[in-house]
């Protein structure tokens, strides 16, 4: 079967479609560099989703909280690392941020562990129960972060060196962006490679088909599931750090309000499939960039007007991997 | 008179019904044979609309059903029973048959677009339905979900729905497949009642050439979508294509 | 001495109560058949055996181990080999990666028992002709060809296929027949649920009919097959 | 029963504004016993404080007030965080005939035409705000760009602003979605509107809410790539960390605990340092200035709580805040109060941007309009 | 009786039981409970009946999921809204409306059911989730015309407003005044509507669409045609839930983008569908009724918990008013667990196993 190029176009297509619209280049530059950026970031905290919401149907509206307590242990993290942090060399503000990532991970990793046995495990095809005992973790992990951090929003500021921008004429680029940009090449490839190299993928997707099936054909689905619903928890931490250090101040509810913009990322993407996560992402990183010049008002709208759109030309979103 | 014209379907390259052009009369039970996957069930789903034809008509008594949905055809009197087991697993038996009954019935406020009256009061079509589970031995579950049928069980409720649905033509996709050999005939039963009733057309793939051989009045034979073969059931079947294609003999 | 034996097994579904002391023995590198009306109880047999449902009183032994409790996975990882009534295909995947998944040895397709494979194509085309297809758009027969095939793509000590013939055309079921009686051969045991009578008797040694939840007769199946009132008062009819 | 005073305090205990309520209410119980010696009680009136939480639901605070007057028989009633809140509470004082002071909702509709005769406030409404900043802002040749949010909290604001300036001309007013989280855009917008404009260039910031534009902002570099200054009001100490990156930024705010000196400051300063170990905050100052209100009113009616009397006692009532003297205005029970000129300045000892006082804006100085026709 | 029930008996001592205390408690409310805050919360529990009730007939019986309840819910709120404070208090006011609403909601819920046949089922949930986030933003963008973030306070007909008395002297507690006419107003109008609920999901209808739900692909087959069932469902239970969301903005004369169209209430019915029992109207009866009133005295309760642990450190930091949400949370959980066929499945069950 030949590849299908089409998706991977619109993202050029919106973005010429929009010069015209913008007018001054060196704006329209600004905009385009920076829409991509940002859509890496959302590509970043929407990942795990592929894997929760995407490959294993969980309608998971729990994945904010795994967000949400990834930016607010960075904060601990770097806080204890202020030096390091404050410092103006480049390095040794990575030196600070590539362990507050590890440990974001891990704790979303572990919470995950939790989550997936006591919240997700009883609803496993329901997608209903699923969506109610979700919303019930997210609200009390919201209320563990309240108390373990506080009710009042914490400001994450951003290590040094990775402040400002970098100038290409009048065009503007923020350094952080770039970091992104690199962080979530990093984890496109390693879930490309993950799905593509493996039969995780594929026992994943049966498993959500006929779980008796793949556990007579021996495997023990139950494990697998754990371990991948893991893995998505401790993506979202990761991206809960970058979403974190992009809006350098947190609140308890920042998982919750990311939630339906994932969400809209999946769907565009189609189920299961990373590249269309990337592109979906990248694709509402654009739109959002170009309606906020064009049009402040409808940026609120943009990405969903997107959505539909994109489903009006593929019901089952652009590379759908798991057909619903 | 149900007439097929150059039924044509293409998944693809693939094409899974080539041109089959084909008349079934009214009091015939016409067999449809050949290798799996040689396109009976798609042909079926052709005619009752499940799957949307490439090129060709369907038409009943003259008139032209192609361009209909599922459900209008069925209304227009194409009943169908399916190769796999295909029900409304949480409802009680006796529901599932009675929401066939009362598809069956005139105009949309009696079919169910009929917001305000109650359900159970309907004892009419009740008591059709109750009619049919004795004819197919089914009365004794009739309160229990068919999620909890054995497979047999839940074959029978498949052709009792299309009985409910008192159709001018019957197509049976393997109705006895995965049924005991003591059970199969209580269905098989049923079809010789409507054979006798001369008014009904029939159309039934089957696999058991004991149960062809017996029943059919004719044959037609599809492989890879093609009519190879149509006629009588002893030189259909004594025709080489169906040796070989079909049953393989040439090979032992 | 027996690969499988089953003894005394209750089975509930829920509130209901299925099989009611289960005796059964399948005897190492044979062919068993299991045969009983609609209702009888052999799916739920077979199912019990591949611990999709647990026994409530009663043992399965599997080679001598006890398997009344085990998970389903450990029971397949002991080398059962399990085709469910409905098939079990997974519909959204395609024939390729359905048959990769039953090939646990193999991590990508080319690692797939060449040889082997050659050996199903031979005797069931379709699943070479659809090897990229979406599996849901097989036929019927196809579906319980992919479904034999995937059971056999890597060899097994014990196969257990519940009504293999359902759906497939005299020409297929010759094939599998042969298929079954050349694994017999290689020394795979085989415990078969079928209704086909005729492909019954071509390849049972023994037999075992139910009836509402306990096995009512058991013996070889050449007595069986010759005795046509045993027949007719087990299962209704003479063969 | 007879001899309590109950005062219902309504606020957004929880939901989004749990931080701002909780401070309103540290705010208020400093201040009562501030005002009452410690005693608690006026005229030897126990003062009773009924708190009910709004979860920032304006419904619930509505029914929740009802039930103070009604079930609790509260003789007045404080409150609430949010905006939306505070305008669906004004007609239950109304119908049950009792003061609600509000605190610190800023909506100026609230003492404008929402209002009745009932209501009073001793919250800074958002033309004080704008005009105070309008007051800083204001010179000859400087174009002004608003940056503002897309609600009634940022245009109430603007607008405000707009009428208040009379020298500088206001070159372009931006509104973002209330829950922008990307400013790439509309920086560039500004940009666009500002870099070739002669003379002073400032972008003038009204942002409520945890993402506010500012880090984007210092991140565009306007400063040092087209010459345009940032300015905006104050806010709680965690949004003011985002300063620290304009030293030099100047506006006019409602109050930072180093500003205002007076000994009453200095008492709460003094204070919440000793319970909390930190300095107060936003809406500390306003829970605390409520609760002065509260008890000079009563100490003036003799520890009456009818209504009209209070009502009559606090019309033109003046009393003394962390704020210094604050007086309710007849005409629309607006509490008048002093504003701060501030210019920040980064200091390490502080995790925020320091704002420096310029001088203290006076209520004389300030037209504020008055809204509500009675 | 039978006849006004369609038939579709508790089946269950206890429920029956249950149900009458329901009704007879709603009925007297005013003067079982005196106080404003009782009232409030019986109220609110009588518009939360017929919204829930109307959210499973999409749900339970026709197995749409969807999340652009709330909007309907708020077009019949603003509906009210709007026109009383444009036209002033009357109701000439009320019924131009509703009347209003409805037409909206009928034009909006036909373009949805038509469209929740293009795309699947959690794609369709999803989209719904954020058309509806969509209709909240717009709500409150439109300040001019809906009072923005703020909302809309406006007056009633006098008649059913507080100021109007029509005797001095409270009776049993319950001052008699327009407040309490217009409770009894909300009353029969919810009684009204669930009846006529539980009449439409026990209709030739109602079954038919448990079979859609059941499997859509057969149902088309044996002569339904499933896009006007499901349509017409997903209108009638849009049109429900605009007359819940008008009874709403009658009794607390306010409205808002967080009091009628948030998500929060949308999770609220999915909850208490579930708490309840799918698929049964009389679910929704109970567990809207547990659900308001839990919602409504949990800080309550937990103000009193939070002074018997008072002193012990965890104990007392999640036993506080403050921290009611985590519980919220928790009951979510825990009735996923313990309810999986909601109260009402679990009676009828209990009952069938008596037998
Ligand atoms: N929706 C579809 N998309 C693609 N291919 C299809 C589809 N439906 C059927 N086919 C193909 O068309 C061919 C005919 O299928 P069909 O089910 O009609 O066979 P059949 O004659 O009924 O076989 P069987 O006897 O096994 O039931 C098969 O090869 C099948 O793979
Ligand atoms: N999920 C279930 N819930 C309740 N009862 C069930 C369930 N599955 C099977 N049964 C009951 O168990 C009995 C045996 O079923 P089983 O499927 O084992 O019969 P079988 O011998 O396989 O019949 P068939 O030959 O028709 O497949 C039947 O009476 C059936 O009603
Ligand atoms: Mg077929
Ligand atoms: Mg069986």
């Amino acid at each position: 079967m030949s590849f299908d190029w089409k998706p991977l176009a619109l993202v050029p297509v919106l973005a010429l479609l929009a010069l015209p619209l913008v007018g001054s280049p060196s704006t329209w530059l600004t905009l385009t560099v920076a829409g991509l950026a940002m859509g890496m970031i959302v590509f970043i905290i929407a990942s795990g989703l592929t894997l929760v919401f995407g490959l294993m149907d969980v309608l998971n509206f729990g994945h904010g909280l795994f967000i949400a307590l990834g930016a607010f242990v960075a904060s601990s993290v770097l806080g204890l690392m202020a030096d390091w942090t404050g410092s103006q060399e480049l390095w040794r503000n990575l030196v600070a941020v590539f362990p507050a990532m590890l440990v974001a991970m891990a704790v979303a990793a572990a919470v995950g562990l939790a989550f997936e046995r006591f919240i997700v495990r009883p609803v496993y095809g329901q997608h209903l129960k699923q969506i109610l005992i979700t919303m019930g973790g997210m609200i009390i992990g919201e209320e563990f972060i309240k108390m373990v951090w506080g009710p009042a929003q914490l400001p994450l500021p951003l290590p040094e060196a990775l402040r400002g921008s970098l100038f290409i004429g009048e065009a503007a680029i923020s350094r952080y962006r770039l970091l992104a940009v690199a962080v979530g090449l990093v984890v496109f490839v390693a879930l490309a490679w993950l799905l593509s190299r493996t039969k995780i993928g594929l026992l994943i997707r049966a498993g959500v088909q006929d779980r008796e099936m793949v556990e007579s054909l021996g495997y023990r689905i139950g494990r697998l599931f754990v371990g991948v619903f893991v893995a998505g928890s401790a993506l979202a931490g990761l991206g809960g750090v970058m979403w974190g250090l992009f809006q350098q101040n947190l609140v308890p509810q920042m998982g919750a309000q990311v939630n339906v913009l994932i969400f809209i990322v999946i769907i565009i993407g189609g189920l299961g499939s990373t590249l269309g996560a990337l592109i979906g992402a990248l694709l509402v990183g654009l739109m959002v960039n170009y309606v906020g010049f064009v049009l402040p008002v409808a940026t609120q709208f943009a990405s969903i007007a997107l959505m539909v759109a994109v489903l009006m030309w593929r019901p089952q979103g652009v590379y759908p991997v798991v057909k619903v | 008179m149900l007439e097929t014209r150059d039924l044509t379907v293409r998944f693809g390259g693939h094409v899974a019904v080539n041109a089959v052009s084909c008349r079934f009369a009214p009091g015939t039970l016409t067999a449809i044979v050949g290798p799996n996957g040689a396109g009976k069930t798609t042909y079926f789903n052709l005619i009752s609309g499940q799957l949307k034809a490439t090129a060709g008509t369907v038409a009943l008594n003259g008139r032209d059903l192609s361009g209909l949905a599922p459900s209008a055809r069925t209304r227009a009197g194409l009943g169908r029973a399916f190769q796999l087991t295909n029900l409304f697993p949480h409802l009680t038996v006796l529901e599932n048959v009675r929401l066939a009954v009362q598809a069956t019935q005139e105009g949309p406020h009696r079919r169910g677009l009929n917001l305000w009256s109650i359900w159970s009061d309907h004892r009419d079509l009740t008591a059709r339905a109750d009619a049919i589970l004795i004819e197919v031995a089914l009365k004794a579950r009739e309160h229990d979900t068919v999620a909890s049928l054995p497979h047999g069980d839940q074959r029978k409720l498949e052709v009792a729905l299309l009985m409910a649905l008192e159709p001018q033509v019957f197509m049976f996709d393997e109705p006895t497949a995965g049924m005991n050999a003591a059970e199969a005939p209580v269905i098989l039963d049923l079809i010789r009642k409507l054979k006798r009733d001369r008014s009904k057309t029939i159309l039934l793939v089957e696999h058991k050439m004991d149960v062809v051989r017996e029943l059919a009045d004719r044959i037609i034979v599809l492989v890879n979508g093609q009519l190879v073969a149509d006629g009588e059931p002893a030189e259909v079947i004594a025709s080489p294509i169906v040796q070989e294609a079909y049953l393989g003999v040439a090979k032992a | 001495m027996n690969l499988l034996e089953l003894k005394g097994v209750h089975t509930h579904i829920g509130a209901y109560h299925i099989l009611h002391g289960v005796d059964l023995v399948v005897p190492q590198g044979q062919v068993t058949m299991l045969l009983g009306r609609n209702g009888a109880g052999k799916s739920t047999t077979l199912r019990t055996v591949m611990g999709l449902w647990h026994a409530s009183q009663g043992r399965v032994v599997l080679a001598g181990q006890d398997i009344t409790a085990a998970a389903t996975p450990q029971i397949a990882a002991l080398g059962v080999a399990y085709v469910p009534e409905n098939m079990g295909i997974f519909a959204d995947l395609t024939v390729k990666e359905n048959m990769l998944l039953a090939a646990r040895a193999a991590r990508r397709a080319d690692q797939m028992d060449a040889g082997r494979l050659q050996w199903i194509f031979k005797m069931f085309p379709a699943v070479e002709k659809f090897w990229n297809h979406p599996a849901g758009k097989l036929s019927g027969g196809q579906k319980q060809m992919l479904a034999v095939a995937r059971a056999i793509v890597e060899p097994r000590r014990l196969l257990i296929v519940d009504e293999p013939s359902k759906g497939l055309a005299p020409a297929i079921i010759d094939n599998m027949i042969d298929a079954f009686a050349e694994l017999k051969a290689q020394g795979v045991t085989i415990l078969l649920v079928e209704q086909n009578l005729h492909f019954a008797r071509r390849l049972g040694d023994s037999v075992a009919v139910m009836d509402n939840g306990r096995v009512v007769h058991a013996g070889a199946m050449a007595a069986f097959s010759a005795d046509a009132a045993l027949q007719q008062s087990l299962l209704g009819l003479a063969l | 029963q007879s001899k309590d005073i109950r005062i219902a305090h309504v606020y957004g205990k929880t939901g989004a504004l749990e931080a701002y309520g909780k401070q309103t209410q540290t705010g208020f119980m400093m201040g009562l016993s501030y005002a009452t010696g410690g005693t608690m009680a006026v005229n030897g009136k126990k003062l009773v404080v009924i708190e009910k939480d709004d979860q920032g639901k304006p419904d619930l605070g509505k029914s929740l007030l009802a039930t103070a007057y009604a079930d609790d028989k509260a003789d007045l009633a404080v409150g609430t965080t949010g905006s939306g809140v505070a305008l669906a509470m004004l007609p239950v004082a109304e119908e049950y005939k009792k003061v609600l002071i509000v605190e610190p909702a800023v909506a100026d509709s609230i003492t404008g035409d929402k209002w009745n005769k009932y209501i009073f406030r001793t919250g800074r409404n958002s033309s004080q705000d704008a005009i105070s900043n309008a007051v800083a802002l204001d010179k000859e040749g400087t174009t002004i760009v608003t940056l503002a949010q897309d609600w009634a909290f940022g245009r109430d604001g603007v607008k405000a602003f707009k009428d208040a300036v009379k020298k500088a001309k206001i070159g372009h007013e931006e509104y973002l979605p209330p829950t922008t989280t990307d400013f790439t855009a509309g920086i560039q917008r500004i940009v666009d509107q500002l870099k070739d404009k002669p003379g002073r260039k400032v972008v003038w910031v009204v942002w409520a809410g945890a993402t506010t534009p500012f880090n984007a902002l210092a991140d565009a570099d306007l400063q040092k790539r087209f010459g345009i200054e940032v300015s905006t009001g104050g806010n709680i100490l965690p949004a003011m960390t985002a300063y620290k990156r304009f030293p030099g930024m100047e506006g006019a705010t409602y109050y930072y605990f180093g500003l205002p000196k007076n000994p009453v400051n200095e008492a709460m300063v003094a204070a919440h340092y000793k319970e909390f170990k930190t300095p107060p905050d936003f809406f500390t100052a306003g829970g605390f200035s409520a609760a002065m209100a509260v008890v000079t009113a009563l100490k003036k009616t003799g520890g009456e709580t009818a209504t009209n009397k209070l009502i009559a006692a606090m019309e033109g009532m003046s009393f003394e805040t962390p704020k210094g003297t604050m007086t309710f205005r007849k005409e629309d029970h607006q509490a008048m109060q002093s504003m701060y000129h501030f210019r920040i300045k980064q200091d390490p000892a502080f995790a925020w941007g320091v704002p420096e006082l310029v001088r203290e804006i006076k209520p004389e100085e300030m037209q504020v309009p008055i809204r509500n026709k009675r | 009786m039978s006849r006004i029930l369609s038939h579709d008996l508790p089946r269950s001592r206890w429920l029956a039981v249950i149900l009458v205390a329901l009704l007879l408690g709603l009925a007297f409310a005013p003067f079982l409970f005196p106080g404003v805050k009782a009232l409030n919360v019986a109220a609110k529990v009588l518009v939360f009946v017929v919204l829930v009730a109307s959210f499973d007939l999409l749900l339970g019986y026709t197995g749409i999921v969807s999340f652009a309840h709330t909007m309907f819910f708020g077009i019949g709120a603003y509906g009210v809204a709007i026109a009383s404070s444009r036209m002033g208090a009357g109701w000439d006011a009320l019924a131009v409306g509703v009347g209003a609403a409805l037409a909206l909601s009928f034009v909006l819920s036909l373009a949805i059911g038509l469209f929740s046949l293009r795309v699947r089922a959690i794609f369709f949930a999803m989209i719904t989730l954020a058309v509806a986030s969509a209709f909240q933003t717009l709500a409150s963008q439109l300040s001019s015309f809906t009072g923005g973030e703020d909302g809309l306070t406006f007056k009633m007909p006098e008649l059913i407003s507080p100021s109007f008395e029509f005797a001095e002297e409270p009776f049993l507690g319950a001052s008699l005044d327009g407040r309490l006419l217009c409770y009894y107003g909300l009353f029969v109008l919810a009684v009204g509507l669930v009846l006529a609920l539980l009449r439409i999901v026990n209709s030739p209808f109602g079954r038919v669409l448990q079979a859609i739900r059941e499997n859509e692909f057969r149902a088309e087959a044996i002569g339904y045609r499933v896009v006007v069932y499901r349509t017409t469902a997903a209108v009638l239970s849009a049109l429900f839930a605009t007359l819940a969301g008008a009874m709403l903005a009658i009794w607390l004369r306010y409205n808002g983008p967080d009091t009628s169209l948030s998500f929060e209430i949308m999770v609220d019915i999915l909850l208490i569908v579930v708490i309840g029992g799918m698929g049964t109207v009389y679910g929704a009866a109970i567990g809207a009724t547990l659900f308001v009133v839990a919602q409504s005295y949990l800080q309550d309760l937990l103000r009193l918990a939070g002074e018997a642990v008072a002193g012990v450190p965890w104990l007392a930091a999640v036993f506080t008013p403050d921290r009611w949400l985590l519980w919220l949370g928790l009951l979510f959980v825990l009735s996923v667990y313990h309810f999986p066929t909601g109260i009402v499945g679990r009676l009828r069950a209990r009952a069938l196993a008596r037998r």
